[in-house]
């Protein structure tokens, strides 16, 4: 096996060095139409915009992720330390909040500077992952049904944008230009709030019920 | 050769170590981990080569491809280790059982 | 009526509405079902919707976003998509009706967000013009294929669905791998652009190497074919029939998509290296179907025997493009009608038998009539005796071989259809013996058997509308090299 | 200027080579539970490289799920493989 994986190796480096060293990418493309976009990070543009579509379906596979999940059904328990220690205790009340503001500043960095919607849910998410661990339950309170709501509000409101736009004769997620940056804002918060719940809900690994 | 060679270097090399991974090691954890640094391989092609062009800055589609590409990763993963642990309750063991036949 | 026709987006609508339907289905369990089956009903009609303004208007485009390529995403779809589409539509009507049937409510509650949302991203995949968007539309396909089946559990199914599961993620790495060499390469992931721009250049190889593995291991093309019986085999029957049906022709639509449009100037042997792996399948697929003893998995390997067929066009397509590959599509086509009504009917044989053992199947024929005559009617595409659409396709890819005087493949084609008729045969042979009973037979709901008559006689159906179907795939002339552009 | 080239340079080969030992450690060392905390400083690398190559918004991605939560949920499943 080792030989073989070798060659692919040597002949993918080798692909990889014979390409040319001046880019000939979409940089060009982007800067032109940032200013149509409705945000001024590229990156953000580029997700919420110009591949818009991509970022829509990505949300449905993480959406799908957790129904997979869900679907397989009870796992075995992790033995969460009960007795985690003040000092655990205190150090997630801390962080938890402190987690949810970087959240919302990476979510409203995101127009103009690195961040967005990814990366906050992902920091809410984490704050929902410490939250689980020294807490050891999400469910109180977490009926199913507004759980399922705000799992999947992101996707839906993209999808309803995306909607709306066919409805008023545009394409499929054609924003109109001066609506364009609060719409991305619109969609980039309810999907923050959804992945980080969503993210949070995989590392719980089952689905939350009302019942001990 | 420039830095954004170098790196699109060791995104093939990490991609060639998953996949080498993924092929000989038998417990499923160890799988799991090779599809995730084959993946982080093809990132970092496709990121390290969107810097060609020196101090100009980089092309950002690239970029939002790999965010994109994180996501499907982390949504992948989750599965994968759900399943491995259906696997492991009910074989008894986070291995899959030898191929029988064709 | 005219406008509300040519001004529909036919296309973005055939993907929001099942995946809108998806979601509606996990928050409202209670409803699912009703739901579900009138969402793949809609999707029928959304088909047809397109398939007209197809037909009127020529190939269909929709620049998401309004930005249009390179920048942004196209979609296209020509008389090729359309048939994919249609495949999914009407395997899927079949399958979701049997479904309703077919699960207890606990699983049902699980099946049917999962299923649309799959049936969503197959939708999205034949319809998108983008590498990377594919890829996308992949791993959907992929990780909703794999909690499908692993939905009822089970140790065959779950291990089936892991083996599945890591095979499809890295198929789709070496995929993603050769769409970031492409675009580093030629600046772009559209496929119309890439066909005017891709020149023979190591970074072509490499891609075309790389996506070709990553998409025949995810088609379950021999010899990477080991992950399929077992997951095809073990998964619910509906799933089943999605599974085989049209989830490997996902792929394999992606691998021929690129080819036409960028590949077969630089391919090299390629093609013929392809033709010798469908020799390969067809002949070990269809021997390893003779050997096994249940139902499900004959049905499985006869899929990997079926799958190989596809691929005996490649070497033929250079010299007579259209018909290889007129042939090809119409083998996908029956095979996807004929082979779901083989896995319900199994479905059916398993549900009323409490098991799937060939030699026990107890005089099904007398007490399942529709459900044994759906599988012999399957049987007669699979075979390719006439009249089917399996005989068609094989004909015309008879024609493309003896006209070429490729007298090897002639020889597969003739010994696969002989060991499929072995097969075919094994099965309704032993539905006529008596067994000891071992299990208190259960009944099978009646839409059950129809859902699986109703897809073979699809299957058998299409081979009397020739002329239509290869009209409507004639669409935007698919088959010239380039293809789909605007 | 030539200093902080060779520099970078250095730099950048240090962090390559560091990847491919990390994830070469990380695939090949015996024990599932090192395996994973290497997988998670990989992770962290990733990060690094990707402020290197003028991607922020994917070193966020990265650090935050990447390395951050893909870290928490292979911890959680190695508990779980161990629990019963």
């Amino acid at each position: 096996m080792l030989p073989l994986i070798l060659a692919l190796a040597a002949g993918l480096g080798y692909t990889v060095l014979s390409l040319p060293e001046q880019v000939q990418g979409l940089q060009g493309a982007v800067a032109d139409q940032l200013e149509k976009s409705g945000v001024t990070n590229p990156v953000t543009a580029v997700l919420l915009n110009f591949r818009g579509y991509d970022t829509l379906l990505e949300m449905v596979v993480l959406l799908l992720a957790l129904l997979g999940v869900w679907s397989l059904g009870a796992q075995p328990e992790v033995r969460t330390e009960s007795d985690s220690g003040p000092v655990l205790d205190i150090l997630t009340r801390l962080l938890v909040p402190v987690l949810v503001l970087v959240a919302a500043y990476l979510l409203w960095a995101g127009a103009h500077a690195p961040g967005g919607a990814f990366q906050a849910g992902a920091v809410l998410g984490a704050a929902g992952v410490l939250w689980i661990l020294t807490c050891g339950r999400l469910q109180h309170g977490l009926a199913r049904l507004p759980l399922r709501i705000a799992l999947v509000a992101g996707v839906a409101t993209f999808m309803a944008v995306a909607a709306l736009a066919l409805q008023t004769g545009r394409q499929l997620l054609e924003y109109p230009p001066a609506q364009a940056g609060s719409l991305i804002l619109l969609i980039e918060v309810i999907a923050t709030v959804s992945i980080g719940l969503t993210l949070a809900t995989l590392f719980l690994g089952v689905e939350p019920t009302d019942k001990e | 050769m420039s830095i954004p060679f170098l790196y699109a270097l060791v995104g093939i090399g990490l991609f060639c170590l998953g996949l080498h991974a993924l092929i000989v090691h038998d417990h499923l954890l160890r799988k799991i981990l090779a599809i995730n640094v084959m993946g982080s391989g093809v990132f970092l092609v496709l990121v390290a080569l969107a810097r060609r062009g020196g101090d100009s800055p980089p092309d950002p589609v690239p970029h939002a491809m790999v965010i994109t590409g994180i996501v499907v990763a982390v949504s992948a993963t989750a599965l994968a280790l759900s399943l491995m642990l259906k696997v492991k309750a009910a074989t008894g063991r986070a291995e899959l059982p030898d191929k029988d036949g064709g | 009526m005219d406008v509300l026709f040519s001004e529909t987006p036919w296309g973005p609508v055939l993907i929001l509405l099942p995946l809108a339907g998806g979601i509606a289905c996990f928050l409202f369990p209670a409803s699912a079902k009703t739901m579900g089956l009138l969402t793949v009903a809609l999707v029928g009609l959304v088909v047809v919707g397109l398939g007209w303004q197809l037909l009127e208007y020529g190939v269909y485009h929709h620049a998401v976003g309004g930005w249009g390529a390179p920048l942004g995403i196209d979609l296209a779809a020509d008389g090729l998509s359309l048939l994919m589409l249609a495949m999914t539509a009407l395997v899927g009507f079949g399958v979701s009706l049997y479904a309703t049937g077919y699960f207890r409510p606990a699983d049902s509650v699980r099946f049917w967000p999962l299923w649309l949302l799959l049936l969503g991203a197959l939708n999205a995949l034949f319809l998108s013009g983008d590498l990377f968007n594919l890829y996308v539309t992949l791993e959907l396909v992929g990780l909703a294929a794999v909690a499908l089946t692993a939905l009822q559990g089970g140790r065959d199914a779950l291990t089936g669905a892991m083996r599945y599961l890591l095979a499809t993620l890295l198929g789709s790495l070496l995929y993603l791998l050769g769409v970031a060499l492409l675009y580093h390469g030629y600046g772009t992931v559209d496929i119309a652009l890439l066909s005017e721009r891709v020149a023979p250049s190591p970074v072509a190889w490499a891609a075309l190497g790389l996506m070709s593995a990553g998409l025949i291991l995810k088609t379950a093309l021999f010899p990477l074919h080991f992950w399929l019986p077992p997951a095809h085999a073990s998964a619910p029957a509906p799933v089943s029939a999605v599974l085989s049906a049209l989830v490997v022709k996902a792929s394999f639509y992606i691998l021929l998509r690129l080819w036409l449009a960028i590949f077969s100037d630089i391919s090299g042997g390629v093609a013929g290296l392809f033709g010798l792996l469908g020799a390969g399948a067809v002949l070990w697929g269809s021997w390893q179907a003779l050997r096994q003893t249940q139902v499900k998995l004959l049905v499985a390997y006869s899929t990997v025997a079926q799958i190989g067929y596809l691929f005996l066009a490649y070497p033929l397509a250079s010299g007579m493009g259209v018909t290889a590959w007129s042939a090809m599509a119409y083998l996908a086509f029956s095979h996807a009608l004929a082979k779901a009504a083989m896995f319900l009917a199994a479905g059916n044989m398993r549900q009323f038998g409490g098991h799937d053992r060939i030699a026990d199947l107890d005089r099904v024929v007398q007490r399942l009539p529709l459900t044994v005559g759906a599988f012999a009617l399957a049987g007669v595409s699979i075979m390719g005796l006439p009249p089917s659409g399996g005989f068609n396709g094989k004909w015309l890819l008879l024609q493309a071989a003896l006209t070429q005087g490729r007298w090897e493949i002639v020889g597969v084609i003739l010994l696969g259809g002989l060991l499929a008729a072995g097969y075919v045969f094994k099965v309704l042979g032993n539905a006529f013996t008596q067994a000891p009973k071992t299990h208190e037979p259960i009944s099978v709901p009646a839409r059950m058997q129809w859902a699986a008559m109703l897809l073979a006689a699809g299957a058998i159906l299409v081979g009397f509308l020739a002329s239509p179907f290869l009209a409507l795939m004639g669409v935007g002339d698919p088959f010239s090299v380039g293809g789909l552009r605007p | 200027m030539e200093a902080m080239t060779t520099l970078a340079w250095a730099f950048d080969a240090l962090l390559g080579l560091g990847l491919l030992w990390l994830a070469w450690r990380a695939l090949a060392c015996p024990d599932l539970f090192k395996a994973i905390v290497l997988f998670v400083a990989f992770g962290l690398f990733m990060a690094l490289a990707w402020v290197r190559l003028a991607a922020l918004d994917v070193a966020l991605a990265e650090a935050a799920i990447g390395a951050g939560l893909t870290g928490a949920l292979l911890m959680a499943a190695l508990a779980r493989l161990g629990a019963d």
